[in-house]
């Protein structure tokens, strides 16, 4: 199979984040995502939670004008107020119709 | 007993020792801290079986004696939001969001506490009514939700617009704590422990009743683990947070007792009330709150809740108002 | 006790209403759920607890009891795979492959199921006899076995030829199945019940015995959330499927009542076997069918043994084949 | 060191799948791998198992030419019946001889 | 929100490690970390631990010219007697001023 | 009972036969395992629980009673370090650092060993004084730093300087060693159980002490499965140190003993302190040594604690200690 050049936007954040997170960039049009539960810290003071280093990390494969654009939408919504960080790396994928909304 | 023996007594009990372990633990900056998944295991059992018992017993209660408790109870679910708004806001000099942020978990309930308590009014030879897990229930939620509804209100005033975004938000939450973990525990366990019966409770009994003193030994070992954790936050937070953290459970540890009492609770019943308005929720506000009220600072609310609160309950506040219960039964 | 006191003191007993809570629980769309590590544990916990009391029991039986019934086990375990793939092609018009995969399910068996139904006579007063676990082990693999060859020879038959490949999968599978998580701990706690004996068994006896109750009503907690979370398949595998996930185990369970009965099992042996029968695995069969049959839709069996079948024996039919084994003891 | 260009090929799994998987890769070459635990959900319709969201995140790291073969692999094996992506991305590594079969 | 050239360095190693090289890419100028408990293998003999697949994993975010720094102070370090791999790879991330140490 | 008939008893008790079923797990290729929490929260619990029980015995203990096993249990802290890393030199013929890994390893102590010594006294009928825990506290630490001393001295020998990162690091060891999971949780337990007293552990005794021994089968399953794990290691460190991972904890034990019944320890109490320095760390020691020695091979002194000496001492050694505290005795 041909390798497509695609997108992979990783999200890490405190947990109670990511349900909203994923609501978010399904509707944007992401077609899934992977979740792990992983311990962190930044300079960030607004962690909460009673485990203060759990967080959640995101990643979710796109297609490349998507990436920005979700990316857009988490900083908006939430840098101000909550402990984040999110970035985007290129990737080489297998079955590009896989990752998109029908 | 003198006040003096009855809190050495409280102190010397296995369940606030392994709290101060879990603290010095911290202290001393040991790695050790219990697996994620026994913490939660162990929340989990201690809920269930607080419902499970409480719901047998249940079974053997008549209306008339749970319908004044429930209702003073739901006063107090009611009002333990709002005067904690207020002294925060004018005692604390706390800002509206900050102020909405700490009310919820000072409206709410901490659940150890209230097992703490009771574990501590059986060990005075005063064992509460059967009933109390069933006001742990009615407890829970209504403070969060005023207290959020406060900081919306707030919120709105200076911003003069609420977004239908928020809308979605609030029904969002109100589905979240209604259905969070302790109320499924809770409520469930009283409707199965109501359904099945003393005789069929029998047989899970060993499991339940009889591990539940040590299992809680395990739980306050990392409760107090999470505290001591908390404990450099002291300074960020200042003094006049931990004042309120003492004062706050004082007065509406008082005035549970005292509505307690007056709707006919034994000692060790208004005993368990006072500390259930004393405490503050830990596990099910600070989600709530992260995501209605954003702006307000975390650092406050967990370390007053977790860090000041619940020690000062813990160690301090449960003597306390059985004091102050025993003294109203003359 | 008439079928329907049999029924509702079931209904009300404290590991059904823990499974219902748990489908509650997935239907009000709460996230409570069991750490995953608690789940596993109880289950080896479980598995472990059978073993070791089916051990010490084995060593106080005679080969002249037990012969007989370990012989209509494996007559079970070679006949319900082949029933379970002949009415899912006839009666279910299921592909052979996806036939071949929910054989696997119903001709194994569900270790929960069984001890729901031991719980269950022994609260009726009859119960079942001690090495029933024995009996466990012989009826897990076969049925597995027998399946996904079925499945193999008609997939071999429309390709016309079998891949060395496959003989390297199916022997891996052999193993798998052999040394999984179910099999390794019955056996082995078998042969350490058999050879430490009763004396030995005393000291650890209220761990794997007084605790095994309460343990129970965790579990199916969280078997309920688990299955709960299945129910919104039931649409996507249609009415055929499920009413296939009641009729099968009510036959499958009548005959393990039957040849149970034959062989001289008590009235609570005889339901535990039928019940061993009915059930349909979904420990040990779902990883060796998606190994071995992938093309066959993985929604389907685990449906079928989850949220159909499993619930319906845990609530209707270990009932019913008590009340079969009763009516067969005259 | 110096920094030699590598790739990483990420696969995540149904956890049935994982331990062919690795064989897989070390049958065609890789000397190591790297498992995650994680929750995931795509838009297929295979997923498996008692747990449906549980994934296996596999992490495998490559000379390039090795990368796309490895993918091509497992495209051809079980992107047919099974729930499960692949792709590939740059990685800059030290000690290129820590990867390579001897 | 405009995307910036980052670098992510990675590396894998026994979890007795993991404190030391927080602290060491810390005292580089590291802002942050992640951390996720893995399960791996390499062909590595040094291994140790009860259990002797566990590894940690640890991420950071980094500006472009630490991560060479970063990576080469582990080598020499630890590359010797322990087992790890460290690898860096390209992200664009939003707002570089958080990765900046005040 | 003769030699024999102690063996045999040993061999068929619950946790030596848990042990072996983990062995065996390992051996077939079975993929089961315990959850890494369950792991983590038994161990947890284990040593807790150890602690409270000492710590209420310790609470009717006279120090002229504890004054001279306290000493002797310190004497062997000091020297099994320095004999273990001279036979590792000299009979082993490894190198310095290897040796020196080792010793930190031998001149500590495994604390299931320690457990299963006094399960095992008990069974006999012989259990041992109630301090006992207290001298494990004592015996764990001064062993590692004493090796892990002897291992820098060396080194910087040969390398003819210190440097001051050696410091940094040996000064985190020391702290990261007394504040470790065991010592936290031993010496904690202790000083909760002596200040709680008798009276106040009654209500957490079913789970700290009835539900200690079945607790303990499930962990050694789990054990076995470790060190099963580490057999195939075997082949690659060689019959040199399989033979000496054997005939340490022999010299060693026997000198815990003879050195046990000298300080007054009753046969039952020499018996656990002979089993204490026969045994070897693995969960304290290997943490340190790889921080401190990295150049050491982590197989030789994995594989020698788990796979050789910690199943030696669980079957042969404890006994043969035994028979010897007995001889002792006359
Ligand atoms: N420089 C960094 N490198 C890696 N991860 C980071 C970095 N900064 C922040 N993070 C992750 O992002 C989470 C949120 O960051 P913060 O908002 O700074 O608390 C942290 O808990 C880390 O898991
Ligand atoms: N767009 C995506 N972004 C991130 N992860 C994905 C995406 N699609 C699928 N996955 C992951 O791959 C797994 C298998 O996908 P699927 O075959 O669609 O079930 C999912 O459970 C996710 O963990
Ligand atoms: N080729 C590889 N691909 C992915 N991960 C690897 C590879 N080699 C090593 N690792 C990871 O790095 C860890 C340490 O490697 P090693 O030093 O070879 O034991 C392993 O346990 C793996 O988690
Ligand atoms: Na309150
Ligand atoms: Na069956
Ligand atoms: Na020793």
């Amino acid at each position: 199979m041909k390798l497509i050049n695609f997108k992979l936007v990783t999200i890490i954040c405190e947990p109670v984040l990511s349900s909203s997170i994923l609501t978010i960039s399904q509707d944007l049009g992401a077609t899934g995502f992977t979740v792990t539960e992983v311990r962190g810290q930044g300079n960030g003071e607004k962690s909460s939670g009673e485990i203060p280093d759990l967080k959640s990390k995101i990643e979710i494969v796109l297609e490349p004008q998507l990436a920005l654009k979700i990316m857009n939408a988490l900083a908006e919504q939430f840098f101000k107020n909550y402990s984040l960080i999110t970035y985007s790396s290129d990737i080489s994928i297998l079955r590009p119709e896989k990752f998109e909304r029908v | 007993m003198t006040a003096f023996e009855i809190l050495r007594t409280n102190l010397l009990s296995p369940i606030v020792l392994a709290f101060l372990l879990g603290i010095v633990t911290k202290l001393v900056k040991s790695e050790l801290s219990l697996p994620k998944d026994l913490y939660s295991s162990l929340s989990i059992y201690l809920l269930l079986a607080i419902g499970l018992k409480g719901g047998v017993e249940l079974s053997e209660s008549t209306f008339q004696v749970i319908a004044w408790p429930a209702f003073v109870t739901i006063v107090l679910g009611c009002v333990t939001p709002i005067s904690a708004y207020f002294i925060m806001r004018k005692l604390g000099r706390f800002g509206k969001i900050d102020a909405a942020a700490l009310a919820a978990h000072y409206g709410s309930v901490s659940a150890v506490t209230f097992i703490a308590a009771n574990q501590f009014v059986e060990q005075m030879g005063k064992t509460a009514e059967g009933f109390m897990p069933t006001l742990l229930t009615l407890l829970e939620s209504p403070g969060i939700h005023i207290a959020l509804a406060i900081g919306a209100f707030k919120r709105a005033k200076s911003n003069s617009l609420i977004s239908s975004d928020d809308k979605k938000t609030k029904s969002a939450i109100f589905h979240e704590v209604l259905t969070g973990r302790s109320m499924i525990l809770l409520v469930g366990g009283l409707v199965i422990g109501l359904l099945m019966g003393a005789k069929a409770y029998e047989p899970i009994k060993p499991v339940f009743e009889t591990g539940f003193k040590g299992a809680l030994v395990l739980f306050l070992l990392e409760m107090g683990i999470v505290a001591g954790a908390r404990l450099s936050d002291l300074k960020k937070v200042g003094l006049p947070l931990i004042s309120l953290g003492i004062l706050l459970p004082i007065l509406h540890g008082a005035l549970g007792v005292f509505l307690g009492h007056w709707s006919g609770l034994s000692v060790g019943g208004a005993t368990v009330l006072g500390a259930m308005a004393a405490s503050a929720s830990y596990i099910a506000a600070p989600p709530a709150v992260r995501m209605t009220l954003p702006e307000a600072n975390p650092t406050y609310y967990l370390t007053a809740s977790l860090a000041v609160t619940f020690p000062f309950n813990l160690v301090v506040g449960i003597p306390l108002f059985f004091k102050f219960a025993e003294w109203l039964a003359g």
